[in-house]
């Protein structure tokens, strides 16, 4: 596989979302506004491309045994740095995605990958597979929150805490309120799943055909 | 209204009104009959006649084989023609006896002779009941003398022999079946053979009192059967009508608040139920010795020209029977050997009536539209209805998806297949289908095994 | 031999009349007082608040039907229950795309997508109605009065009391509780002349219905006896007016049709009563401590998650299963 | 730095100092006391199988075809639905015996259009439920009932049901697991090699003068084919033609030759989709 | 103790997990196709969070103690990584019956962000030991409530028509939604009224 | 132990040993950048709830004090000046929210009337209870001319104050904090009043 195979691979055919459906909590959890969603999703791609690094450069050292718990610490080490530099440079956002920060630590995505990727692969491989897998959630987190957030409030990138008030599409009176509620979170999840299972079958049916 | 019943049930339109005045009329002698080896539960009989023998109407012509198994006699006197499969109620082909009729009806020299109940033990009963070759007249065509086991097979047979005492002899006069008038004629017109044949049961299971549960919709039967029964320890006890009032364990739970536990036969609360028929046939044989080669049969339905019940012998073809009641006036719908709750949908005429064939129904085109059937609703009715308090939904949804361990952990086998539930389905799903379907995986499972 | 070909199938070969199309309807029916009643009282805006609703829900299924390549099913009648009962619970004032919202939300999601009727684990019209709730809250709690209906709150005794006219109007019976204002007559509130949601208010009409479906046994009396009787007895023992609350809001028109409906509630009897009974406690704990001032639509919703387990919990014991007669 | 945050610092790493060598030493100790033996082939072999869970092995499930190969109690082409055993020999270090694949045939062309009908079957669409109400309703008591039980249980897609009412397996997808097999009550579906591309597609064993009314390209048993056949692989028993796969050479004599048009090659099932 | 019964009934009705605190998804929608596996999973998360929470509680202590607070994240995770890790190793051990039952799930809780969020939500209230530990089995018990609820709909899904895109993860997560949906019926719920706080 | 159990523990160790460093030396350089944001958005939201006072004073010790009053909730107190002139008192307090606490500022003039109040931190939902910190709702008329002694509330409670369209939770807990403010405002004015005999013009 070239890089940008590897790369593709991670934004497409295995995102980790829409794909693969891992990391659902804070999928769920911060994709209220574009902004949280951004930022959420470039944390984590921040996190999972630093995790990919290091467990690639160690991965003969470390025995079947620790596995574990060595890739967790390493995990954990740089959610904390990206924690630690979040509210020192955007503490809004910071308060904002709140919880889920540490909780990164915990994301399947970037376990999985250390554990099916970066533990077989160089480091360079492993990189792209960070970068492509934490690009795909970084997308899907976007687009799942551009979808709650223009339909549940008629904003557009509305970022207060940043001084920036957004487009505003249409009276937030029309919004439909339920998308920004956590129920909007796992219905819109569920539709936009449904929907991409959809065009796949239907592509898979058609070159079949 | 205080009248005796068992919990839950249906209330299916009767329609018995199209026979239960007429008395019941004789079939002329068919010019041929077809008999089927196997006409009851258990291991067919063995033929004792070749082809081409001379038999007499009442003459053994195959022998029992096995301990749930009856002997079967000729119906008419005539020349064996054929033995070889024929169709069957079952829509296959089944080994049958085929008998050209002589046209004179002679009897048997050797049949057996008349005999008192009183002066026969209760062993001599047993074997008698065998001789008969009475089986259950109501449908089920269980053989009846295994109901009562002799002793010797005790033993052998131990799974049909509880050493339990038996209590009462109930006589199912239900009729439960809409349309079916057959046993309601019967009551009426032989209702001393009715009380003969019991008081004979009664001896046979050493029971000290006998009952006969008849619905209240005949209350002509049941004064007839009160006055016969003077002087007998035998109650006639009146039920409410309800379907499936006639369902044994529903019969037994009416009249005597037993319940029969799961798994187990009548007899272990000490009761046995025998259909009144039966009883009525073992009476008549006990009087002139003529074992079980005739029936009576309702023929009606809207689909028949003129509904009528027929005293007819085994073996003659349902054709022969709608012939006589007139045909059909416009082409039919569906035709149904039995009581339309229980009894098998057949496809063509020239099928044998049975021991236990109790009815020809006839469907007229209307009355069978295709149904539309609808995703289960959860409406509940099934469990209202099911006698059995099973949830026939489950059952049902169990048995269509292949989850045959959870269907028995449901109770699927506790199922009696009455059709409570379908008839009640607001979604006209094949309950009962799915739940037959099932039960015969299963038990092919457990064969396998 | 026969000339033509007659049907074969499994025994029994007799149905009863009652078909589920059949069922439908007769909610549809049962439903007619109400309806009526809501026009009645709010207008001719109520009316056609039903017409959109049950349109939409119709249409929406074809649609959803035709989408999916399956069979159209709007015949069976469940669509329109779930459009009239959805727009029974609608404030009479709503913008007529409230209703069309709500339906559409509630035959694709709330029953399509589970592959239609039967498998729907909520209540259609109810998700419909918790969908615009959560959605559009300022458009779902503008309530009106009836035309005249304000005449006991000038009444001497009502003035005594410092209640005014203003302070009553725009908000419902409940929500005038929940504030302590004002206490109204309960034949007021029996006959419907209040205000609410369209078709909740006449407490009158809607028990016509439901007598009417559970004389002709369409639905279980288990569960609007267990429903109205723990809501009652729970109100009486936190020291609220059981009367009131049986009065007050939708508890009539969700104890009747709502949570009766079969699809999402248990199908045995002590499910059902099991049902009944945790749809009244929480309506009554919603009312009293919740934050939404009215608990009948998520009460039902919530018990709605539990009915799978219900059901299983509660399977009856079978016939013969006891050991009998020692 | 300040020497505040060098102390943190230093506080910093003796706790994980700490934790870290606690938890290495309690998981080496634990990973020799409390380990459990399980076979690391199996895991690998399991993430070799298709995972589909059909049970077509017979074994529940991927998971248990995997301990079953492992423990020598299936082979390791036990998998009838992967095409390639090759990696799992490796595993198992043995050699793959390349078995021939087949996929399911339907052997009976009496659809709708063809074949006659006894009565009108009004009840549940299974094979199996309406073989047990009167016998099914086509008047041939061997062909198929046209339910599509066999189109049920296929977890791969690949039967659907004709216009004709005729099961119509999808050679690319058939993995020859043999489910529909087993679930047709007429067990008419066998297992065919996939290059042997003639059949005779009858099961009928009655005479022709009895197949004659029910069905319209039923297997008379007249043996032209069988006299046709250059390879001799075609036995009549009775009466009825039988194609012994491992001598046909797909001529396609006997097509041309079948009067009844009962057997069909490849290019006849072409034309017939035409 | 009504402060207790607070603490539970909150965690299980209004700040639920699940539904509204969007902790445990994963193994929300992995482990609940069948309510016998759904419910081993919740005794499993039970065990574990009223586990950690107790643990935890101690080793923030440590921390505060020392003025190294930023090492929480990777201090509590590998504390929970191992302590999973020993259980399942000590009942694999010992008993192969709570193996099957309960053991087999656990690997899966490591990753569960329920555990490692209801540490942290505890250090954030500051609540006290015991408090720590009610809470945790409170948020578990909600999670376990929710998770045996939903495989109960689950079951029944089984048998539905779904339509083919919807099969799976997307009906799961509208099903949830609705969930959610009805719990919004809690939202604002005043617990304390009612226990009479 | 086999050499093997040992390159556990000591790989395990490196690893958090390794981490424990990177982390402390993330967390040095951080730390005070983190505690200056803090202090600054803290400078801001003063500010902004008393835009006439220039320097805050922290008063360490009333919380405790207002507390022990029965107002629950005031985080800090801070007094406020305008060159070296008294301009008022800013409080910070939390109040529970729908979805967690709500930290907000509310500025008091000397006068006792309310001058600004702004939202600090909160974690509603983004869309609903979130608009909580819009000036839309924070610069009403209802909060502008609340004054000490007045106990406000929201519409829906008989009150004065617009809640935010379907998030009366989050609008109630302000119009809370703003009560409790008021109330302290109340007390500490009246203590001045009294024992330092100012009196106010």
């Amino acid at each position: 596989m070239t890089k940008w195979q590897i790369f593709k691979n991670g934004v497409f055919n295995e995102n980790p979302t829409f794909r693969m459906v891992l990391g659902m909590c804070p999928t769920l959890a911060v994709t209220t506004a574009v902004v949280n969603g951004l930022g959420m999703g470039l944390a984590t791609t921040l996190v999972l491309v630093g995790s990919n690094v290091i467990i690639a450069l160690l991965r003969h050292l470390i025995p079947k045994e620790i596995r574990i718990p060595a890739y967790i610490v390493v995990i954990a080490t740089f959610t904390t740095i990206i924690d630690k530099t979040m509210a020192a440079t955007t503490p809004d956002l910071h308060g904002v995605l709140g919880i889920f920060i540490p909780l990164i630590v915990v994301n399947c995505i970037v376990l999985a990958r250390a554990e099916a990727f970066a533990s077989k692969h160089n480091v360079l491989d492993s990189t792209f597979d960070g970068l492509g897998m934490g690009i795909g959630f970084t997308l899907a987190l976007t687009l799942l929150s551009f979808i709650r957030e223009v339909v549940g409030t008629g904003t557009l990138l509305e970022a207060t805490d940043f001084g920036f008030e957004g487009f505003h599409l249409f009276s937030d009176e029309l919004g439909v309120k339920l998308l920004i509620l956590p129920p909007g979170a796992f219905i819109t999840l569920g539709l936009l799943l449904a929907g991409i299972n959809w065009y796949v079958a239907r592509k898979e049916e058609k070159a079949h055909e | 209204m205080g009248l005796k019943t068992f919990k839950k049930g249906i209330h299916p339109p009767t329609n018995k009104e199209l026979t239960a005045s007429i008395p019941v009329e004789v079939l002329p002698l068919p010019d041929q009959v077809v008999l089927p080896l196997g006409q009851h539960i258990g291991a067919p009989a063995k033929p004792l006649v070749e082809v081409g023998a001379e038999v007499a109407t009442g003459q053994k012509i195959a022998e029992a084989q096995g301990a749930v198994s009856v002997p079967l006699h000729a119906s008419i006197s005539g020349k064996v023609v054929a033995i070889e499969p024929r169709p069957h109620v079952s829509g296959r082909l089944q080994p049958a006896i085929v008998i050209e009729s002589d046209g004179a009806d002679r009897r048997a020299p050797d049949l057996a002779p008349a005999h008192k109940v009183e002066e026969l033990t209760a062993d001599q009963i047993k074997d008698l009941m065998k001789a008969a070759g009475l089986v259950g007249m109501g449908g089920a065509a269980f053989p009846t003398h295994v109901k009562y086991c002799p002793p010797e097979t005790e033993a052998t047979h131990g799974q049909y022999c509880p050493v339990k005492p038996v209590e009462y002899v109930i006589l199912n006069g239900v009729e439960c079946e809409p349309y079916l008038t057959c046993d309601h004629r019967l009551m009426l017109e032989q209702s001393a053979d009715v009380i003969r044949g019991l008081m004979a049961f009664m001896k046979a299971a050493g029971a000290p009192r006998g009952m006969i549960g008849v619905e209240a919709n005949k209350p002509d039967a049941i004064t007839a059967l009160r006055k016969a029964a003077e002087g007998y320890p035998v109650e006639v006890v009146p039920l409410k009508v309800k379907y499936p009032q006639g369902e044994e364990r529903m019969l037994i739970y009416a009249a005597t608040r037993r319940v029969v536990p799961t798994g187990s036969l009548p007899i272990e609360v000490g009761v046995v139920v025998n259909n009144v028929a039966t009883a009525a046939t073992f009476g008549r044989y006990l009087r002139e010795g003529l074992p079980l080669i005739e029936r009576i049969v309702t023929v009606t339905g809207k689909g028949i020209k003129e509904p009528k019940n027929l005293r007819v012998r085994i073996g003659t073809l349902v054709e022969e029977l709608i012939k006589y009641c007139g045909g059909f006036p416009e082409p039919p719908g569906r035709i149904i050997l039995g009581g339309p709750m229980t009894g098998p949908a057949v496809y063509r005429l020239d099928i044998p009536v049975m021991k236990a064939t109790s009815g020809v129904l006839v469907q007229t085109r209307a009355e069978v539209e295709k149904p539309q059937v609808l995703p289960c609703i959860r409406c509940g009715k099934c469990i209202q209805a099911c006698p059995f308090n099973l949830l026939p939904h489950y059952l049902a949804n169990f048995a269509e998806h292949d989850r045959l361990e959870d269907a028995e952990k449901y109770g699927i086998s506790n199922c009696r297949e009455c059709g409570s539930c379908v008839y009640v389905c607001p979604s006209r799903r094949p309950l009962l289908q799915l739940v037959k379907n099932a039960k015969q995986q299963i038990k092919a499972a457990r064969q396998k095994d | 031999m026969l000339e033509t070909e007659v049907v074969v199938s499994a025994a029994p070969h007799l149905r009863s009349g009652l078909t589920a199309e059949r069922i439908m309807w007769l909610v549809v029916a049962a439903l007619i007082p109400a309806s009526v009643a809501g026009v009645y009282y709010f207008g001719w805006h109520a009316l056609l608040i039903i017409l959109v609703s049950m349109g939409t829900a119709v249409l929406t299924e074809a649609l959803t039907r035709a989408l999916m390549k399956r069979p159209i099913t709007i015949g069976d009648g469940s669509a329109a229950v779930t459009g009239l009962i959805l727009a029974l619970t609608l404030p009479p004032t709503v913008p007529l795309w409230i209703p069309a919202a709500g339906s559409a939300f509630a035959i694709i999601l709330g029953k399509q997508i589970y592959g239609g009727l039967g498998y729907n684990p909520f209540n259609p019209a109810l998700v419909g109605r918790a969908f615009l709730l959560a959605s559009w809250p300022t458009l779902m709690m503008k309530w009106v009065w009836p035309e005249g209906s304000l005449g006991w709150a000038a009444d001497p005794t009502a003035a005594a009391q410092g209640i005014s006219v203003d302070a009553v109007a725009g908000a419902t019976a409940l929500e005038l509780w929940g504030e302590g204002i004002a206490k109204i007559p309960y034949l007021q509130m029996y006959l419907g002349n209040i205000a609410g949601s369209l078709g909740e208010t006449s407490a009158l009409a809607i028990l016509l219905g439901g007598l009417f479906l559970l004389v002709f046994k369409i639905i279980d009396w288990r569960i609007p006896v267990a429903y109205l009787g723990s809501l009652a007895l729970l109100a009486f023992l936190i020291g609220e007016d059981p009367l009131f609350h049986l009065l007050a809001g939708g508890v009539m028109l969700g104890a009747f049709f709502m949570a009766t409906d079969y699809v999402t509630t248990p199908v045995t009897p002590r499910g059902r009563l099991i049902f009944g009974v945790g749809c009244g406690l929480l309506t009554m704990l919603i009312r009293k401590y919740g934050g939404p001032p009215e608990g009948v639509c998520y009460a039902i919703l919530l018990m709605n998650i539990a009915t799978p387990l219900l059901d299983r919990w509660t399977v009856p014991k079978q016939f013969g299963e006891v050991r009998a007669n020692g | 730095m300040e020497a505040g945050s060098i102390s943190v610092i230093l506080y910093g790493v003796a706790v994980l100092l700490v934790l870290g060598a606690a938890f290495g030493l309690g998981l080496a100790v634990a990973s020799r006391k409390l380990a459990v033996e399980s076979d690391p082939r199996i895991d690998e072999i399991e993430e070799l199988l298709p995972g589909a869970n059909c049970g077509g092995c017979g074994y529940p499930g991927c998971r248990g075809l995997a301990e079953a190969i492992v423990a020598g109690e299936a082979p390791v082409t036990g998998c009838p639905v992967m095409k390639d055993h090759a990696p799992i020999a490796a595993v198992m270090g043995v050699e793959n015996t390349a078995a021939e694949r087949k996929i399911a045939k339907v052997r009976c062309a009496g659809g709708l259009k063809e074949a006659a009908q006894r009565f009108i079957y009004i009840g549940v669409e299974d094979c199996a439920a309406a073989q047990n109400l009167g016998g099914g309703a086509k008047a041939c008591t061997f062909g198929c009932l046209g339910l599509g039980s066999c189109v049920k249980v296929c977890p791969f897609g690949a039967m659907k049901m004709s216009e004709n009412g005729l099961p119509v397996v999808d050679e690319e997808k058939c993995t020859g697991c043999g489910l529909c097999v087993k679930a047709c009550p007429r067990q008419i579906i066998t297992l065919w090699p996939v290059e042997k591309k003639v059949t005779v597609l009858c099961m009928n064993t009655d005479k022709g003068a009895a197949v004659r009314p029910v069905c319209k390209v039923g297997c008379i048993g007249c043996r032209l084919c069988s006299k046709n056949c250059p390879t001799e692989a075609i036995p009549v028993e009775n009466n009825l033609a039988r194609i012994i796969p491992e001598l046909c050479i797909n001529c396609e004599v006997c097509v041309e030759k079948c009067p009844m048009k009962t057997i069909k090659g490849e290019k006849k099932q072409e034309s017939a989709a035409g | 103790m009504n402060e207790y019964v607070l603490i539970v009934l909150s965690a299980i009705f209004i700040n639920n997990f699940i539904v509204a605190r969007f902790l445990g998804i994963c193994p929300f929608l992995g482990v609940s196709k069948q309510v016998e596996t759904a419910t081993g999973m919740g005794m499993a998360v039970t065990f574990v969070m009223a586990l950690a929470s107790g643990i935890t509680y101690w080793l923030q202590k440590v921390l505060v103690k020392f003025d190294i607070e930023f090492l929480r994240t990777i201090t509590f995770i590998l504390v929970i990584a191992v302590l999973v890790q020993f259980v399942e190793m000590v009942i694999k051990k010992s008993s192969p019956v709570l193996y099957q039952a309960l053991g087999i799930y656990l690997p899966l809780i490591t990753t569960n962000c329920a555990v490692l969020g209801v540490t942290i939500l505890n250090v954030d209230e500051n609540y006290n030991f015991l408090q720590s530990v009610v809470n945790g089995i409170g948020g578990a018990l909600g999670f376990s409530l929710l998770l045996i609820l939903f495989a109960g709909i689950r079951e029944r899904l089984a048998f539905a028509p779904l339509p083919k895109a919807m099969e799976g993860i997307p009906i799961a997560l509208i099903t949830a939604g609705l969930i959610s949906m009805a719990f919004l019926g809690f939202s604002g719920f005043d617990l304390a009224a009612l226990l009479g706080l | 132990m086999g050499k093997q159990e040992w390159r556990l523990i000591l790989v395990l160790t490196v690893i958090c040993v390794l981490s424990g460093g990177v982390l402390g030396w993330v967390n040095a350089l951080t730390a005070p950048v983190i505690e200056e944001q803090r202090e600054l958005a803290k400078q801001r939201a003063l500010q902004k709830a008393l835009p006439a006072a220039t320097t805050f004073v922290e008063e360490e010790a009333l919380p405790k004090e207002l507390e022990s009053l029965g107002l629950e909730g005031i985080v800090e107190v801070h007094r406020a000046y305008h060159d070296g002139e008294e301009k008022g008192y800013v409080f910070i307090v939390d109040q529970r929210g729908y979805a967690g606490p709500i930290r907000m500022a509310v500025g008091v003039t000397p006068l006792g009337n309310l001058s600004a109040l702004t939202v600090i931190d909160q974690s509603e939902t983004p869309g609903l209870g979130a608009k909580i910190k819009n000036d839309k709702f924070l610069k009403q008329p209802a909060f502008q001319e609340a004054q000490v002694g007045a106990e406000l509330a929201v519409k829906k409670d008989r009150g004065e104050v617009d809640a935010i369209a379907s998030a009366t939770i989050s609008s109630r807990a302000v119009v809370r904090g703003v009560n409790t403010a008021l109330s302290a405002a109340q007390s500490l004015l009246e203590v001045e009043t009294t024992s330092g005999g100012e009196g106010v013009d």
